[in-house]
């Protein structure tokens, strides 16, 4: 309980070690020393609930101290990171059994809990070296991590991996820019600095900055990564990534934006659209734009896991579309939603891998009619999408209606339609997804599946529960949220328990009054319903096709190009493709390369005797020139 | 609810159904000419309650209208199966009855009496809207007396009507 | 200054012949050329014009007539290296034309970038 | 002189194991494998009594002939010579076990005597004081290694001897006229007399002689465009000799020209140049090394890379740049040379220098793909690994004052490491999650190669994770080179 | 007042199912006017509701299939809760018009849900073509909701309502919007040419196909408060709501009456058609709408 930073952050690193030492001796070892070591760092940060830690200096390097912090915004990212990996290590432990490969394992629990740990450091760096350092870490390990999945992960991963170095080299830059000046990268120096600094530097900074932490969050110019990655790796894999790896980039962003750089001073650096300085506006268009874009893709696609990245792609958005707004009441909504999503994605992600352990496809049309054998994945992945799709009473509801609120109190409109139709989009595909895995005709080779082993089953009941607590009680959450808002210099902003009272925002909210308001109409609805004449249970086969008997070997449904008439409306927007942009660059710079790297290193001694005596006549015309070089 | 007896309540929904009887019309051949002008305005049968559905879950009559084949006759009775409690079955024209001008058909049915339980034949070839509307009038009577009672029977001699099917279709 | 332009043509006329020659062997004697020219250069750094050897051999010798003995130390070493690299070079060379069949440099490509 | 640490020894101690070798090998030819272990055992031990001397007095100065300075040649050993004295010392200690189960090819008293001369000549290069020792000990060095480039007489390993030869001897010949230029006007051969004597120059007498210097190391140093030999003499030497030229011998003549632009021609002209230098060879090196189908070849361009970003960091001519540069060139060392061990390892195994044969290597060499991944991830530089803390002081360094044209460099040097770890992120991933070739069935590397990369390697994680008294001692080296107290340690400790 | 709106929360769905029955009949009995019919009886909804509760048999493809109806009305009971009529306001309160937008959506997912697992090609066609046109008309519906409550700067239903006091109705104060909003709550409500979801004759019914019995009487009640919900929230953000509920109904009936005549005129749209249409005029005028109140 009353761990030190320093524990906190050595935990999930020593365990990862312990855990691959112990898998030379059994697998059993190793797997209850992931469990113990990820649920001890879980436990950990529960002393440190509401209490803020100025900083810790744990090192010193080129004469910049390193420090580790906590606050309360750093606890929300604490817990769901930890709680997040403790439950994914929960899910692995089934999940992963069918890797025959005990090494791949051994390093599989070892990477897993070296991301875990890499992200605690980011969450608790104090200053931007920390920081720096432990997410080159969360890049390179949760790079392992993705090529677990097999060959197609390869590809995946190296793209992810590739595109991580850039952003995180961005990141660099800006840091190296941000040590010039303030010959310190604490988080207070920085923001010293860059209080007395130009606008022109500051906003470099921020774009810099911004572009790490876009490739992380996937925000739409550089998102190619992310739909591989994430479909690609492994299952247990999938809900860390997409729930709580590109939360990094929302963290990021937060502490950049309000950590380094207040509002204010960035209000007074540029012109403001909308009451929102220049640059914020326009990362809240890129976010706009992904939550959009990605929304049309993820309605497209027809493997599951595609379809849940894309959606990641776009509820990210709203994340930093959130943050970005630079009001209490958006980056509230903001940081909540990354919670939720933390949530609600890990959940879908955990459904559909149990889907997957169980019948070995993630293919949309290959599925279909599983209620009748997972009813409680059905029911976990039911609670899953109507939070993602932002529906009452469960918690992306609330997350996402902050988020609107704030967009409309700022009178930033064109955001909030793109916001709203990201919002109707995810209930297409998310429907997509239960119809095609849950509803609909049940393949005859799934006729013997059966419910994922209970200890695959806890992380997704956990995390379904978490939907329904936090869309009924989303103050839990706000408790945090505010507080720590508040030491980032945030006005509080009036809630309780059950939402939002009126007076304090344009509109009001009660939670408490949607969900019981929809369980009374409920059962009023069941109780006329079961008065009428009870219904007889027929075959899925007992199905009206005009007449014609349906059999077993039929494919039937219709599960294949769900919105194709939809995909038709949009085509002229998917011919644009940004990842054919930048495969053309590359395959240029390739070409480029290859052609002048062939004509310098020829093989031919001769050329290579010329480059000498280019450089002695050169050497030679420089000092007869009279040692000018300009 | 529990002071009505069953007998009053069977009456009550019996007149329910007479006044809202949804029906799916199997057409074949000449069947589906005869059945425009009964629905369109000049003989509107949607006076009587009476509207055309297009799925058996939600009908109520299953018209029959035009020969019947061995290869549709698989068709009629599974979209017989599928209909809900209460359901009637119309045979419309004389092809249902005897198999009309194809009674010497080997591939038609002659009698759909055999197959399924038809509550109300039509005659003629075809029937004009005024003897169609007549026959739903004499429908909604039946129904109101209980006596269409067909789906009854058919459960009642199930092995008989299943018996004859597989003679026809294998 | 005559020598030092004699050596430097030397090493001029000795990157020629790398450059430019395409027989193992011409390149192998540009080489010499260079060291040649580079020995020479040395020499005549320490060289003055009716200087005696830097050796106190009787008396009178002034010894700022004396050439420097320090380039001519520097020569031998330098000499002792070239010869060692040229032994190195007609080394390879003979194994060179044992693979290759052939002294000319342009064909000896197989390594390339 | 005092103490008993006499840096003379780690001259002469390995040169009598040559001789020893050669000796030996007509009669006893059993030891000789095991004598360059001796020898750089030996070199180890008195580089760790060197240690306290040198890092308390700054120096220490041993002087030959019975002359005093400036006439006698003497060996000069300051921190950062120390350093690489080192660094040559433990990876010639290293690869001398390494060989003994590396090397199998006759004539072996050949190698193993090149080899010792090798390494000697390096370790020469680094504390020799006198500037035409320097340039024995470069011919020396190059002499050695043509020898060792041409060692297994096939095809490419002749035609890659040969072309090193010439160039090589180009070099040298370039490296000895600009000698003797200095030597002309001042008379000197020693380099702090040189320092002093040398300020009266004007730019564009010491430019010419600088130009010449600069060809000649830089041919060695592999700088580009005069590194064309590199890319296909480190392939073709063995293994063990591609981690020596990798790892240590480009870096003491980069060494070389560090020590003489720093004494001699520290003007901002000349660091402007090498900047634009360190740019051109680290880009070219990479984008090559991106190209590779030949596992040493890429490494061997990698190194053309890291050579480059290294000679950048000291071209930027500030204290943080030569710490930059120092903590480079300390990571490159060791990383390069654990990475060819491990290739060389590999290779053996599986015979084949192709990247695609490396698939599935991961599982079945356990302990080289661990650490050739270790060595991977300290060149790329990706924490928590010794070459982030380098990259990370590089790059602060080079934006000390951040202008355009030092923001563009950087720009590049982001963009180049993003090329590095796109190859090396191919390499990894072929390596440990490829599909193996049908029935390959290989075991670990044989146990010299084993210890030998697992020293070095665990050598790379101790720095790694405890860079702290590298970090001290190369800022104590950085402003060592910033103050030139080269000169004045000397002046005091009678070295003139 | 606990008593009070525990009365009117009781009343409420009642009033709304009322409401929407009434226009049920009065659609039959005017549609049949205008093809120059008779019609069927006037109460003949009542006739339909009843007999398909009544009927002797239902058949369920499982518990979801089943449940999809009662999860329509629940959510359309709810969301009748939200909208404030005739000066009654129960839960608008509790969630705005941004929430009433989510909690509409319950129902169509309950029904949606419902459909899917009755494994039928054509239920899932249906749902597809409807979640689309959803998207469809979503796009302008979303941009005139917006103007709204910046004009009047509330998201508050009910203080929408209360601005639009004495005449000052929306409809006059933001015309274009009050067209696009009539478009989309008839787009919203599926009749001509919007009727490609259930499209009968292509795929018989669509969401709706495997449902009969009291299933299908619920469906056909849920569709009662589905015209009250969309022509009420019309009402409310655009004609001024109003004080009694004579005049709310006379409102909602005119509204009712021309959607009327416009289902009885027009064929029916392809499904991306319908898409592109909600996204082309109604959008673009929707924005020019939202762009004059914004720059008022």
């Amino acid at each position: 309980m009353n761990a030190s930073l320093e524990l906190l952050l050595a935990t999930p690193f020593i365990g990862g070690l312990l855990a691959f030492i112990g898998g030379k001796v059994h697998r059993w070892i190793r797997n209850l020393i992931a469990i113990i070591f990820s649920f001890a760092t879980a436990f950990e940060i529960i002393g440190y609930y509401n209490v803020t830690i100025k900083g810790i200096v744990w090192g010193k390097l080129f004469g910049s101290d390193l420090i580790l912090q906590t606050n309360p915004i750093t606890w929300l990212f604490l817990f769901i990171v930890t709680s997040a990996s403790f439950l994914i290590v929960l899910f692995s432990i089934d999940d992963m059994r069918k890797e025959e490969d005990e090494l791949k394992l051994d390093a599989y629990y070892m990477y897993l809990l070296f991301v875990e740990g890499a992200m605690v450091g980011i969450v608790l760096a104090g200053d931007l070296i920390t920081f720096f350092m432990f997410w080159e870490i969360m890049s390179w390990t949760s790079y392992f991590l993705i090529i677990h999945g097999g060959k197609r992960s390869m590809a995946a991963g190296y793209k992810y991996i590739i595109m991580s170095v850039i952003g995180a080299y961005a990141m660099f830059l800006a840091m190296a820019m941000l040590y010039a000046k303030a010959h310190s990268l604490v988080y207070t120096d920085v923001a010293n600095v860059l209080l007395h600094s130009s606008p022109a530097f500051v906003i470099w900074t921020i774009v810099l900055l911004a572009i790490g932490f876009f490739v992380k969050a996937a925000v739409m110019p550089l998102h190619t990564w992310l739909p591989d990655a994430h479909s690609e790796a492994p299952s247990p894999v999938s809900p860390l990534l997409s729930g709580v790896l590109i939360k990094m980039g929302a963290y990021g962003l937060f502490v950049v934006l309000y950590g380094l750089i207040s509002v204010k001073l960035a209000g007074s650096l540029m012109p403001s659209v909308f009451s929102t300085p220049l640059l914020l506006y326009i990362i809240q268009w890129l976010a706009a734009l992904s939550i959009v874009l990605a929304t049309f893709l993820a309605i497209m696609q027809e493997d599951a896991k595609r379809l849940l990245a894309y959606s990641s792609i776009s509820q990210i958005g709203y994340v930093v579309l959130g943050i970005a707004t630079g009001t209490s009441l958006g980056v509230a909504g903001g940081l909540f939603h990354a919670l939720n999503h933390a949530i609600f994605k890990g959940l879908l992600f955990l459904v559909v891998g149990a889907v997957i352990y169980r019948t070995g496809t993630r293919n949309l049309s290959e599925l279909g009619g599983l209620i009748k054998k997972m009813p409680f994945s059905f029911v976990a992945l039911l609670l899953g999408i109507i939070a993602l799709a932002g529906v009452p009473p469960l918690n992306g509801f609330v997350s996402k209606w902050m988020i609107y609120e704030a967009l409309l109190q700022k009178k930033e409109v064109f955001l909030l339609i793109m916001a709203f139709v990201g919002s109707t989009g995810a209930f297409l595909y998310v429907y997509r997804l239960v119809h095609s895995i849950f509803l609909g005709q049940l393949p005859k080779k799934y006729e013997n599946v059966k419910d994922v082993p209970i200890l695959m089953q806890i992380p997704i009941w956990v995390l379904a529960l978490l939907t329904i607590v936090l869309g009924i009680m989303p103050g839990l959450a706000m408790n945090v949220i505010v507080k720590g808002m508040a030491f980032f210099g945030f006005k509080p902003i009036a809630y309780n328990l059950f939402g939002f009272p009126q007076g304090t925002a344009m509109g009001a909210l009660t939670t408490i009054n949607i969900s019981a308001g929809l369980a009374i109409a409920f059962v009023v609805a069941w109780i006329l319903f079961i008065l009428f004449p009870k219904s007889r249970k027929v075959s899925q086969y007992d199905n009206y096709a005009a007449g014609q008997v349906v059999t077993e070997d039929l494919k039937y449904n219709y599960s294949y190009g769900f919105y194709m008439s939809f995909s038709r409306v949009i085509k002229p927007i998917l011919k644009w493709s940004i990842e054919r942009v930048y495969n053309y660059w590359v395959e240029a710079a390739k070409i480029f390369g290859d052609y002048y790297m062939r004509r310098i290193y020829t093989g031919n001694l001769e050329t290579y005797n010329a480059y000498i005596v280019i450089v002695i006549t050169l050497a030679a015309a420089f000092v007869l020139l009279g040692g000018k070089i300009w | 609810m529990d002071r009505l007896t069953e007998e009053q309540a069977k009456t009550i929904a019996n007149m329910l159904r007479k006044r809202s009887l949804w029906m799916i019309h199997y057409c074949t051949g000449c069947g589906a000419i005869e059945l425009p002008p009964t629905m369109t305005s000049r003989y509107d049968m949607s006076r009587f309650g009476l509207a055309p559905f297009v799925t058996p879950r939600q009908s109520d009559i299953l018209l029959v209208t035009g020969y019947v084949n061995i290869k549709t006759l698989r068709r009629i009775i599974t979209v017989y199966e599928q209909m809900l409690d209460p359901k009637y079955v119309i045979g419309f024209g004389s092809c249902p009855i005897n198999g009309g001008v194809y009674w010497d058909s080997y591939s038609v049915i002659k009698r759909l009496d055999r197959y399924i339980p038809v509550d109300l034949y039509i005659a003629g070839c075809m029937p004009r809207p005024e003897a169609v509307i007549t026959a739903f009038r004499t429908l909604m009577d039946m129904i109101d007396q209980g006596k269409a009672d067909g789906y009854k029977r058919y459960k009642r001699n199930l092995a008989y009507y299943k018996e004859n099917q597989r003679k026809v279709l294998g | 200054m005559i020598y030092y332009i004699g050596s430097l043509l030397l090493i001029a006329v000795g990157l020629y012949a790398v450059l430019v020659k395409s027989n193992l062997i011409k390149i192998i004697i540009g080489l010499n050329f260079i060291s040649s020219g580079v020995n020479l250069l040395i020499i005549s750094v320490g060289y003055i014009n009716n200087g005696t050897a830097p050796i106190f051999s009787r008396l009178g010798l002034n010894p700022n007539t004396m050439v420097d003995p320090i380039p001519q130390a520097l020569t031998l070493t330098a000499i002792v290296i070239d010869a060692s690299e040229l032994a190195l070079a007609v080394a390879f060379v003979v194994l060179l034309y044992r693979h290759y069949k052939t002294l000319d440099i342009k064909k000896i490509r197989s390594l390339k970038w | 002189m005092v103490g008993g640490a006499h840096p003379i020894l780690l001259i002469a101690v390995p040169l009598f194991f040559v001789f020893l070798i050669v000796f030996f090998s007509s009669f006893f030819k059993g030891i000789v494998k095991y004598l360059p272990i001796i020898a750089f055992g030996i070199n180890l031990i008195v580089i760790y009594q060197l240690i306290p001397e040198v890092l308390g007095k700054g120096m220490v100065i041993s002087t030959t002939a019975g002359f005093k300075p400036p006439l006698a040649i003497d060996i000069v050993v300051d921190r950062l010579s120390l350093i690489l004295a080192a660094i040559g010392s433990v990876l010639g200690f290293l690869v001398a076990i390494y060989n003994v189960s590396y090397i199998d090819e006759e004539p072996q008293e050949r190698y193993y005597a090149l080899f010792t001369l090798l390494v000697t000549g390096i370790i020469w290069m680094v504390v020799t004081g006198d500037i035409f020792n320097l340039f024995v000990a470069f011919e020396v060095t190059s002499i050695a290694a043509f020898g060792l480039v041409g060692f297994h007489r096939d095809q490419g390993a002749v035609e890659a001897g040969f072309k090193y030869l010439v160039m090589g001897s180009i070099g040298g010949g370039m490296l000895l006229v600009g000698i003797i230029m200095l030597y002309a006007a001042t008379g000197t051969l020693n380099m702090v007399d040189l320092a002093q004597k040398s300020v009266h120059l004007t730019f564009g007498q010491k430019f010419l002689a600088y130009s010449m210097i600069f060809i000649g190391l830089g041919i060695e140093g592999a700088l580009f465009p005069l590194n064309a030999w590199l890319p296909d003499a480190h392939p073709a030497a063995p293994s063990s000799v591609s981690a020596i030229l990798s790892g240590i011998m480009t870096t003491a003549a980069i060494y070389a020209l560090y020590r003489l632009t720093n004494l001699m021609f520290d003007y901002k002209q000349i660091y402007t140049i090498l900047l634009f230098f360190g740019l051109l060879t680290l880009i070219f090196g990479e984008v090559s090394a991106y190209f590779q189908q030949d596992i040493k070849r890429m490494l061997a361009y990698s190194t053309i890379g890291q050579t480059g970003l290294f000679f950048f960091a000291f071209a930027l001519d500030s204290a943080n740049g030569f710490q930059g540069s120092i903590m480079q060139i300390i990571n490159h060392s060791v990383s390069k040379a654990l990475l060819f061990l491990v290739t060389g390892g590999m290779i053996l195994r599986i015979g084949s220098r192709k990247i695609e044969d490396f698939a599935g290597l991961g599982r079945k060499m356990k302990f080289s793909s661990f650490f050739l991944a270790i060595g991977a991830f300290s060149l790329m530089g990706l924490p928590p690994f010794f070459g982030f803390w380098s990259k990370l002081k590089i790059i602060f360094a080079a934006l000390q004052n951040p202008n355009f044209f030092m923001v563009a460099s950087v720009v590049i040097i982001l963009l180049m490491s993003v090329v590095e770890g796109a190859y090396f992120f191919k390499l990894l991933q072929n390596m440990y999650f490829g599909k193996p070739a049908e029935n390959l069935q290989i075991s670990e590397a044989p146990a010299g190669i084993l210890i030998s990369f697992t020293i070095l390697g665990l050598i790379l994680i101790f720095i790694s994770v405890y860079p702290t008294p590298i970090i001290n001692l190369t800022h104590q080296v950085a402003n060592d080179l910033m103050s030139k107290s080269y000169i004045n340690i000397a002046l005091r400790l009678g070295g003139l | 007042m606990v008593i009070d709106k525990i009365f009117f929360t009781i009343i409420t769905p009642i009033f709304a199912f009322a409401v929407g029955l009434s226009f049920m009949m009065i659609k039959l009995k005017v549609s049949a006017r205008i093809e120059r019919r008779y019609g069927p009886p006037i109460i003949q909804p009542i006739y339909n509701i009843l007999k398909l509760l009544l009927k002797e048999e239902n058949i369920s493809h499982g518990v979801i299939f089943s449940l999809g109806p009662v999860i329509a009305l629940a959510g359309s009971i709810l969301t009748v809760l939200f909208i404030p009529y005739a000066g009654i306001k129960l839960f608008t309160g509790s969630g705005d018009l941004i929430a009433l937008m989510y909690i509409m959506v319950i129902g169509s997912l309950g029904m949606a849900l419902g459909a899917g697992e009755s494994a039928n090609p054509n239920a899932s066609i249906g749902i597809s073509r409807a979640l689309t046109l959803m998207l469809g008309y979503d796009l302008p519906f979303v941009i005139i909701i917006i103007s709204v409550v910046l004009y009047y700067h509330t998201t508050n239903l009910a203080d929408i309502v209360a601005a639009q006091a004495h005449g000052h109705w929306t409809l006059w104060s933001l015309p274009l919007s009050a067209i696009v909003g009539f478009v989309v709550a008839y787009g919203a409500l599926g009749e001509h040419p919007f009727d490609i979801i259930t499209a009968p004759h292509e795929v018989a019914t669509g969401p709706m196909v495997e449902y009969g019995g009291k299933h299908l009487g619920f469906l056909v009640i849920n569709h009662a408060f589905h015209i009250y919900i969309e022509i009420a929230l019309f009402v409310d953000l655009f004609l001024g709501g109003a004080t009694n509920v004579l005049w709310f109904y006379v409102k909602m009936f005119a509204v009712f009456f021309i959607m009327m005549l416009f289902d009885e005129v027009y064929p029916r749209f392809k499904i991306d058609d319908a898409v592109r249409f909600f996204w082309k005029w109604p959008t673009i005028v929707a924005l020019i709408s939202l762009i004059i109140v914004l720059v008022k």
